[in-house]
């Protein structure tokens, strides 16, 4: 049977949920692995959350901002790109994969933005397989 | 242990042809905490909701997950159903199966699978929810309208014949808009300036407007209800005070500027008023084109002003208004069609572009409303090309949406007041609008020659020079056209103001792809934004006609009122919150948040939180190293809970 | 070398001097313990104190660590090596402390030993800087001429592992873990109370000394001292069970530099890269 | 009996023991050497002074599940876990830790209080005890002579061990020792001058001295009880340490501990931990109020506790002089020299 | 006989399937159509191509061939269609029916049998050499990739061997493929022989795999095009006119003879201009010549006007006043110009034939700009280079 991951998809109202939401308005299929998680904003997002995330079992996680720049708070996810980019950094150390993390930047007028990062990352963490690592082994 | 009710919503077969709606209420009963779960198939209709509050009631529920459509479409009809049963509007939570899950897949196994884990996610989320109580806090009474087109006039005089003082921001020296530099208006032909100056005079005289022409926004504070703005009030180098508009200045003064308002077209003085209906009829003085700031000399309308108004010294100030509601109204741009170098705007003289000609037509325009081309001569065939720019991958992929009737209006002004033939280059024409469909009948019965075919190329002739010849397809016919004109008429995409980036960071506001402000929702909330408090009007939002326009404006108006007419008002309560015990004095908190709402209280060695002034985002509940701040309703459990819901299945 | 006998005569000197003159009433720095191998942190209260200080090549704590207990105003002199003037550094970019309230006796060193190994103390498990970067008072010659090596050179053979090896060799230093919290305690900037992963409200994780719970303590304290990090050590030499944390502190603290451009420690005009942003931050860090 | 093996046929001794049960024994890591489950023979070695932490975690480990329970939508089901009673052979014990266990009994394994995880893997365990090697300096942490204790004291050990150059020597002490010598077949009977080593060694260890403290443990004791509230002097005594819990963790005779649940997905263990009165929330209140707010405070108890407490409550110093503490300590705070000052006082 | 016909859906899926997904986007405005070159000249109509694939209309057959894949259309069209994939699409869907043009057949036959479209030995490909340029060797930093057309066609052999003695000029290290390559494949697979492409390309890769090369210096554009585009690899390919614009500006190469004012324009190849896009290089190395002075003609650069050659068009038979090298040839004469520089073999192919027919041999000639550049080092090819010092 084909590996199907579960990826946890943290996304902030303004901009990326809202995004998502329009990729849904405007019927655009993409994977169904991504189950999302709606936050006010992208910064806050505690790096705890990625570790806990992965520990759960997830097998990738996905964060989803505004645009620098357009963050609904004015300076939110500068605050957290900087806190994100130091979380993979320490993720990769660790010798969890990269690839399993993931931020983007989308809009909420970005629906086909949104459907194109779920796709992508989807197939990126298929291939990476399932995460062991962190995972708490019952 | 919570009391936790779960209702399914079909929305007819939006959800459920996707999702089984059945198999998922069941799966929820099987939940611990759940006491009861249904499946219906409209829950936000009037038995749906009653059902909702019947089941709280009967269940004793203390917890309501509503399993439907996207907290962005329906999380505020929701938590009034719960609210009048009796339970706390903060103990909703809904879970979007529709628009992230139903309506972007087909695949009905998946979609069952996937809301099993979304709704085990709610209910573990749920099981945490806290009641909460929402802030009241005061309303400034006033509203700020910024653009001073037909949109910000229409809405600033509705606001404030119904008492609001309203103060209205332009940031030319005249209000009028793009609206005052055309002649006649489509479909009816009425004159613009007939409809529009006693608009602007009445914007004028009106006792509860503030009118700040030649003003900029430059800095917004506060929230709904409460904002704080700053305007920036360019230096006019005219104190419009002393000024008693005999403009004796404007006839001395020696400066050429390049005049906007006729869109570069003629020249106007360096001391100048945009045309002669403007409003104020007071005049600026442009630095740029001014012989004095130039040459260091000259001051001619210093001398010939009596009233002593001319202060070369003048300085821009700032301001700060107060109010409790603001509309954007800041309208548009044409798309600049240098670039398509096919087209040899700016190449061949005989290429224009829509606006250009508007002011050809006004007769308070630089011919005095005569159509000649720039070397005087009248034109005797003359090309329209629609689609410039509009419609187009390389640049804008939106419909302009007023460029096939004002075309339509041009070729009939060509007709009237010229003899030349006039072409129409189409790809589809868009006349949907009350009596659209008639007026392009009425221009097929002028003669006008419409060509479906999307012009290709505009080039100089070869056999006549001077002459322009308009390549195309005539798809109809298959036949490559060459059609040797005087005059191009370019109809430009319609795009963003180009500072509109600027003003959207300003107010919080959200673009779409091409920049126009973003609505909160297309139908649901058409003309708020994001941002509480924040109205949008008119082509700001997108490319519309004036009818359009104006209606919108009545609206957006309305939209302000319903806030500034109360004198207080409820802001929603998910800010956050310090716990003392936990707070270890870091204060990053204090250093990270936009709002300043975090302080240090030196004494206690702990960080507050002012919550009239917290937004909610939950920055600082993640840089507290020691979890101490608390934000409302997206709590690290919380989250941490529907994280594992999320993963468990 | 270092002249170690000179030092704790100047150390003395000075802190008999601010006692006695009142600038102080608390002096930070080292006291004997119960044999010479074993010096102890030491806080000197009075004159009659002065004689219990030493200094030797075994000093090697951190007294930044123990600034925050004192009660905020009070005037502290406190000895510092390299890495320790930095911890005062970013204690007082942190507003934890006040510059005015201190005097700073550098100590410019090397050659310190770690007891336990008897191994001298360089840039491979600290910052191997030799000098203090803020001092009132030098108590020694500045060390100069010493060979300039990267603190990060040390890291080159962990970065060059296969990921999944790297992911071993931490899983079994973390699994080693007792959850004493010696690594937290020892730190000058985990000044946390409570800490994280003391708390039930969020429960961040279990309290059993096991994987999930030492990965999730160690990976977030981590992130918490990113880009805080002094690089001073004292968390691997507290730890009873030796795991290497100073190479990830390291690690972290590279990223940091490489992407925010600034060392933690270094100057107190500067602000945590963490609580601190850059509009023109590069996106590339996110990749 | 006295039976001998060669050291450095150690790992066939050690696989005949892991046939027979489970094999705890000291094992080199980075920082030293540590008791552990032996799943490879060869990686005994008795090649050290002491272990960096206690045996205590062979019947006392840092994480004991009780319970396994799911929490379902009408009920929850818990099913207790049971502790193996596989027979487990504890090598390689120093004399002072032997004596822990008889302390660590008190509060485990006394009337009215048995812990069945303690007492079943007590009865289950058979004890290799180990004499200090005589021919070593004595560390300079190490007072167990305070307490009462020898370098190479039989006493507690089921069987006790002494090196004799590269011979090892055992001698049964409890029938229970004295049988399980007799069936291990890789050993050789010793012989006269092997016997006359044996108890030569058990005689000098009197004479192998570590620091001395004072051996009234009510001398102490009221001592302690005295000076309890002179603040200054805690204050003194406690300003370098840091609240951690590497004392607390490596000691044989702390036996402080948590009790925790840990739930993922609704499934979850019971489970007791230990903890450490250093630990600032070791006595944080679910009302918020925590009576032990400082480092004096929490350090005063720890030695009050093992010093005063406990010889009025139990008759015996809670403490074998093992040094552990003085060792683990990353400030190097001596607990013997505490007592020494408030003696002094 | 009815008129009247229905939507073969099968066959516009078909087109879609073969590559031409695009067609859906069209919403036929016919900027295409207005813009192709052929438009006012043949009955090639690009849109109507495009309107028959999405209804599967029969019909299409008859047009097809038209497109010289100048790719003009596809910069200007608003919907983003790559309207030369979908005349791949559509030309492979339909010659997979046999519906090759009778000039097209011994195209691919050649192709298929020797590798290469000139009917030309594949043994014989370095014959032009006369073994006087090395081979390529994992050494060497550059492959000289040398188009099937210099290598046989006598015409361009000389531009062949003008940029040898260029590349000894510049002082790389270069080699030449051994003669088991073949042609790079482009035109055949615009002609829609996608599978026949796929074997060539693949012999080329091993070429490249297996001797080491990582730099190619193209003298056709087409094949620069192709290796950038259809091959799929990270090969770094550079087309010679901006090597030869590096090392002039570098001053390696320095241009000495004096063309005594002689008039030039230059033509763009669409496969170097509006594909690869290169448009300043060339003309760069046009005004560092000394005595040459640069015009342009009317359509240059983005807007430039194609020769016919691509696409297949090469091999193709064309009416009189049916040919696009014939408007050409006549803008350039009309500049003027007496040179008329390109830098493409298909563009010096189609413009000797135009002059020819067009009885233009005396007003103006047709350069390859490297061959302008040999010349104004004043090497010669004709005769055997003499060594310097021998003189």
């Amino acid at each position: 049977m084909d590996f199907e991951p579960k990826i946890l998809g943290i996304a902030c109202n303004w901009c990326t949920y809202t995004g998502a939401d329009l990729a849904g308005t405007t019927r655009l299929q993409y994977p169904q692995n991504v189950r999302v998680v709606r936050v006010m904003c992208s910064s806050r997002i505690n790096p705890s959350f990625i570790f806990r995330a992965l520990q759960l079992g997830a097998d990738g996680v996905l964060v989803g901002g505004c645009h620098p720049g357009d963050c609904h708070y004015n300076t939110g996810n500068l605050y957290a790109r900087r806190r994100l980019a130091t979380t993979k950094k320490i993720l990769e150390f660790a010798g969890i994969e990269p690839g399993r993390f993931r931020v983007e930047w989308i809009s909420a007028s970005e629906g086909n933005r949104f459907a194109e990062v779920v796709e992508e990352f989807t197939t990126q963490v298929k291939n990476l397989g399932p995460q062991t690592k962190l995972k708490i082994q019952e | 242990m919570s009391r936790i009710g779960v209702f399914v919503c079909h929305c007819g077969l939006n959800i459920a042809k996707t999702v089984r709606v059945s198999e998922l209420a069941e799966f929820a009963a099987t939940l611990p905490d759940v006491v009861v779960a249904r499946d219906y198939k409209f829950m936000c209709s009037t038995p749906g909701q009653e059902m909702i509050q019947r089941d709280i009631k009967e269940y004793k529920l203390d917890r309501v997950i509503v399993t439907a459509c996207s907290p962005l479409m329906h999380e505020k009809t929701f938590r009034k159903v719960i609210e009048n049963a009796g339970l706390n509007q903060y103990l909703l939570t809904i879970v979007n199966i529709r628009e992230q899950l139903s309506w972007v897949t087909h695949d009905i196994e998946e979609g069952t699978a996937k809301a099993k884990a979304l709704l085990n996610g709610a209910v573990y989320r749920a099981r945490l929810l806290a009641p909460l109580t929402s802030r009241v806090i005061d309303v400034n009474p006033d509203v700020l309208v910024v653009g001073g087109g037909i949109a910000g006039i229409q809405a600033a005089l509705e606001l404030a014949n119904t008492g609001t003082k309203v103060y209205l921001v332009e940031k030319n020296s005249t209000i009028g808009g793009h609206m005052a530099q055309f002649d006649k208006t489509f479909p009816t032909l009425d004159c613009s300036a007939c409809i529009l100056t006693p608009k602007m005079d009445a914007v004028l005289q009106h006792k509860n407007i503030q009118m700040l022409t030649y003003s900029e926004v430059t800095e917004v504070k506060g929230y709904v209800g409460n904002f704080d703005i700053t305007i920036k009030q360019k230096a006019r180098y005219v104190d419009h005070n002393k000024c008693n508009a005999c403009l004796a200045c404007t006839e001395k003064c020696p400066g050429k500027g390049v005049s906007e308002w006729d869109e570069g077209l003629v020249k106007r003085k360096a001391i100048y008023i945009p045309f002669p209906q403007a409003v104020p009829q007071k005049p600026v003085i442009d630095r740029e084109s001014c012989t004095y700031f130039i040459k260091g000399k000259c001051k001619l309308c210093q001398k010939v002003c009596e009233q002593k108004a001319i202060d070369f010294e003048q300085q821009e100030t700032f301001s700060t208004v107060k109010v409790g509601a603001v509309i954007v109204a800041t309208g548009y741009d044409l798309m600049d069609t240098k670039p398509l170098v096919q087209y040899g705007y700016g190449q061949y003289p005989g290429v224009y572009h829509s606006l250009e000609v508007e002011r050809l037509f006004n007769s308070a325009g630089p011919t005095g409303g005569k159509v000649t081309l720039r070397d005087g001569k009248e034109p005797q065939s003359i090309a329209l090309l629609h689609c410039i720019g509009s419609r187009d991958k390389n640049y804008c992929e939106h419909c302009s949406r007023v460029c096939c009737m004002y075309s339509l209006k041009f070729a009939h002004l060509f007709k009237e007041k010229t003899s030349a033939d006039v072409y129409q280059f189409y790809i589809d024409m868009r006349a949907a609008g009350k009596g659209y469909e008639e007026f392009y009948n009425r221009l097929i019965e002028e003669d006008v020659k419409f060509i479906r075919g999307k012009g290709a190329r505009v080039t100089d002739s070869e056999e006549e020079p001077g002459r322009l010849i308009v390549e195309a397809e005539d798809t109809l016919t298959s036949k490559f056209l060459r059609v040797p004109v005087d005059m191009v008429v370019l109809c430009p995409a319609i795009v963003p103001r180009a500072d509109s980036k600027d003003l959207a960071r300003l107010f919080n506001l959200s673009t779409d792809k091409q920049g126009f402000f973003m609505e909160r929702h297309p139908k649901l909330a058409p003309l708020a934004t994001m941002t509480e408090g924040v109205f949008i009007a008119g082509v700001c939002q997108s490319p519309k006609d004036i009818p359009d326009t104006v209606a919108q404006a009545y609206g957006a108006a309305a939209e302000a009122l319903t806030i500034v007419v109360k004198d207080k008002m409820e802001l929603d309560a998910t800010t956050a919150m310090v716990n003392p015990a936990s707070c270890c004095g870091c204060q990053n908190c204090v250093r990270v948040c936009p709002y300043s709402a975090p302080s240090f209280n030196v004494d206690k060695r702990v960080s507050e939180i002012n919550e009239a002034l917290c937004k909610g985002c939950g920055l600082c509940a993640s840089v507290c190293p020691t979890s101490a701040i608390i934000a409302r309703h997206f709590t690290n459990e919380q989250v941490l809970a529907e994280m594992e819901g999320l993963m468990e299945f | 070398m270092t002249d170690f006998k000179k030092i704790e005569e100047n150390l003395k000197k000075e802190a008999k001097r601010l006692l006695e003159s009142g600038e102080v009433t608390v002096v930070l720095a080292y006291g004997k313990g119960f044999d010479e191998k074993h010096p102890m942190p030491f806080a000197a209260k009075s004159v009659a104190d002065v004689d219990n200080i030493v200094f030797n090549e075994y000093c090697n704590y951190n007294m930044a660590r123990y600034l925050v207990r004192y009660p905020q105003g009070t005037k502290i002199a406190i000895a510092v090596k390299a890495a320790d003037s930095r911890a005062v550094i970013q204690l007082i970019q942190e507003e934890k402390i006040k510059k005015e309230n201190l005097v700073l006796l550098g100590i410019p060193v090397i050659g310190m030993k770690n007891p336990k190994t008897d191994e001298v103390i360089d840039s491979k498990t600290t910052c191997g800087m030799h000098n203090p970067v803020l001092y009132d008072v030098l108590l020694g010659e500045e060390v100069h001429g010493q060979k300039i090596v990267s603190p990060y050179d040390v890291l080159a053979e962990y970065e060059a592992m296969d990921k999944d090896a790297r992911w071993q060799f931490w899983k079994d230093q973390f699994d080693k873990c007792i959850r004493c919290y010696a690594c937290r305690k020892a730190c000058p900037m985990c000044y946390c109370d409570p800490c994280f992963i003391d708390q039930n409200k969020p429960k961040w994780a279990d309290k059993a000394p096991q994987s999930p719970g030492n990965i999730m303590y160690h990976l977030t304290r981590f992130h918490h001292l990113a880009g805080r990090c002094i690089d001073c050590g004292e968390c691997s030499r507290a730890c009873p069970v030796d795991i290497p944390l100073y190479l990830f502190h390291k690690k972290v603290a590279k990223e940091c530099e490489e992407m925010f451009n600034q060392v933690s420690g270094m100057s107190i005009e500067d602000k945590p890269v963490l609580v601190n942003f850059r509009v023109e931050d590069s996106d590339k860090i996110l990749e | 009996m006295l039976k001998k093996t060669a050291i450095e046929k150690i790992s066939q001794l050690a696989a005949v023991l892991m046939e027979k049960g489970t094999l705890l024994a000291p094992v080199k890591e980075v920082a030293g050497h540590n008791f552990a489950e032996i799943n490879d023979p060869q990686k005994v070695d008795l090649n050290f002074y002491n272990t960096i932490i206690s045996p205590k975690g062979a019947f006392f480990p840092p994480k004991e599940d009780f319970i396994k329970y799911k929490i379902g939508k009408t009920i929850t089901e818990a099913e207790q876990i049971k502790v193996d009673s596989k027979p487990v052979f504890l090598f390689g014990v120093r004399p002072c830790d032997v004596k822990s266990f008889s302390i660590m009994d008190i509060h485990f394994n006394a009337a009215g209080i048995i812990d069945p995880y303690w007492s079943q893997r007590r009865k289950a365990t058979t004890i290799f005890g180990y004499a200090y090697d005589l021919n070593q300096p004595v560390d300079a942490a190490d007072f167990y002579n305070s307490l009462g204790i020898y370098a190479a004291d039989p006493e507690g050990s089921d069987i006790f061990m002494v090196k004799k150059d590269k011979d090892l020597l055992l001698k049964g002490i409890t029938p229970k020792g004295e049988e399980l010598l007799a069936q291990l077949n890789t050993l050789v009977d010793a012989g006269k001058d092997d016997e006359k080593y044996y108890e030569e060694t058990l005689k000098k260890g009197k004479e192998y001295k570590t620091r001395f403290l004072c051996i009234d443990q009510d001398v102490i004791a009221k001592k302690l009880e005295a000076v309890f509230n002179n603040n200054d002097f805690w204050t003194k005594v406690s300003s370098a340490c840091l609240s951690c819990g590497a004392c607390t963790f490596v000691c044989p005779n702390c036996y402080c501990f948590d009790i925790c649940d840990d739930t993922i997905f609704g499934k979850g263990t019971r489970r007791r931990v230990w903890d450490a009165c250093m630990f600032t929330d070791f006595t944080l209140e679910a009302s918020g109020h925590n009576p032990r707010t400082q480092v004096y405070q929490r350090l005063r108890q720890k030695i009050n506790h093992k010093y005063s407490y406990h010889v009025k409550k139990y008759g015996v110093i809670s403490c074998v002089g093992c040094g552990r503490c003085t060792r683990s300590c990353p400030v190097n705070i001596d607990i013997y020299s505490i007592v020494e000052e408030a003696l002094k006082l | 006989m009815s008129q009247a016909v229905t939507p073969y859906l099968e066959m516009s899926q078909a087109i879609m399937d073969a590559g031409g997904e695009a067609l859906k986007k069209c919403y036929q405005c016919g900027t295409c159509s207005g813009t192709c070159p052929w438009t006012p000249i043949t009955h090639f109509n690009i849109r109507k191509l495009v309107r028959y694939g999405q209804l599967g209309l029969d019909g299409i057959e008859d047009f097809m061939w038209g497109c010289s894949t100048c790719k003009f259309c596809v910069d200007r069209c608003p919907r983003g269609v790559e309207l030369i994939d979908v005349v791949m699409a559509i030309r492979n869907v339909y010659s997979g029916g046999g519906m090759l043009p009778q000039s097209l057949r011994a195209f691919v036959g050649s192709m298929s049998a020797r590798g290469n479209p000139w009917s030309g030995d594949q043994g014989s490909r370095n014959d032009w050499t006369k073994e006087k340029y090395p081979l390529f060797s994992e050494d060497k930093e550059y492959l000289f990739w040398t188009c099937c057309t210099v290598c046989y066609d006598p015409r361009n052999v000389k531009l062949a061997k003008a940029a040898a003695e260029v590349l000894n000029q510049t002082g790389i290290s270069w080699g030449l493929p051994t003669t088991d390559v073949n042609c790079c494949g482009e035109s055949l697979k615009k002609v829609g022989d996608l599978e026949l492409f796929e074997r060539l390309k693949n012999n080329n890769l091993n070429f490249f795999t297996s001797s080491g090369v990582s730099k190619i210096i193209t003298v056709s554009p087409h094949c620069l095009a192709s290796f950038k585009k259809d091959y799929g690899q990270d090969y770094e390919v550079l087309h010679l006119s901006k090597l030869i614009d590096k090392k002039i500006k570098e001053g390696k190469l320095i241009p000495k003879k004096d063309f005594g004012g002689a008039k030039v324009t230059y033509h763009d190849p669409c496969y170097l201009g509006r594909h690869s896009g290169v448009y300043d290089a060339p003309r760069d190395v046009l005004k560092s010549i000394p005595g040459l002075e640069f015009v342009e003609m009317k359509r240059s650069r983005e807007q430039s006007m194609c020769c016919g050659g691509g696409g297949g068009g090469l091999w193709m038979e064309k009416l009189k006043g049916e040919r696009l090298s014939d408007l050409r040839i006549e803008e350039a004469l009309s500049t003027g110009a007496s040179i008329l520089a390109t830098s493409c073999p298909y563009c010096i192919t189609m413009f000797e034939d135009s002059i020819r027919t067009l009885n233009a041999d005396d007003k103006i000639s047709v350069k390859d700009v490297t061959e302008l550049v040999l010349e104004s080092l004043e090497i010669s090819i004709d005769e055997p280079v003499v060594d310097a010092c021998s003189v």
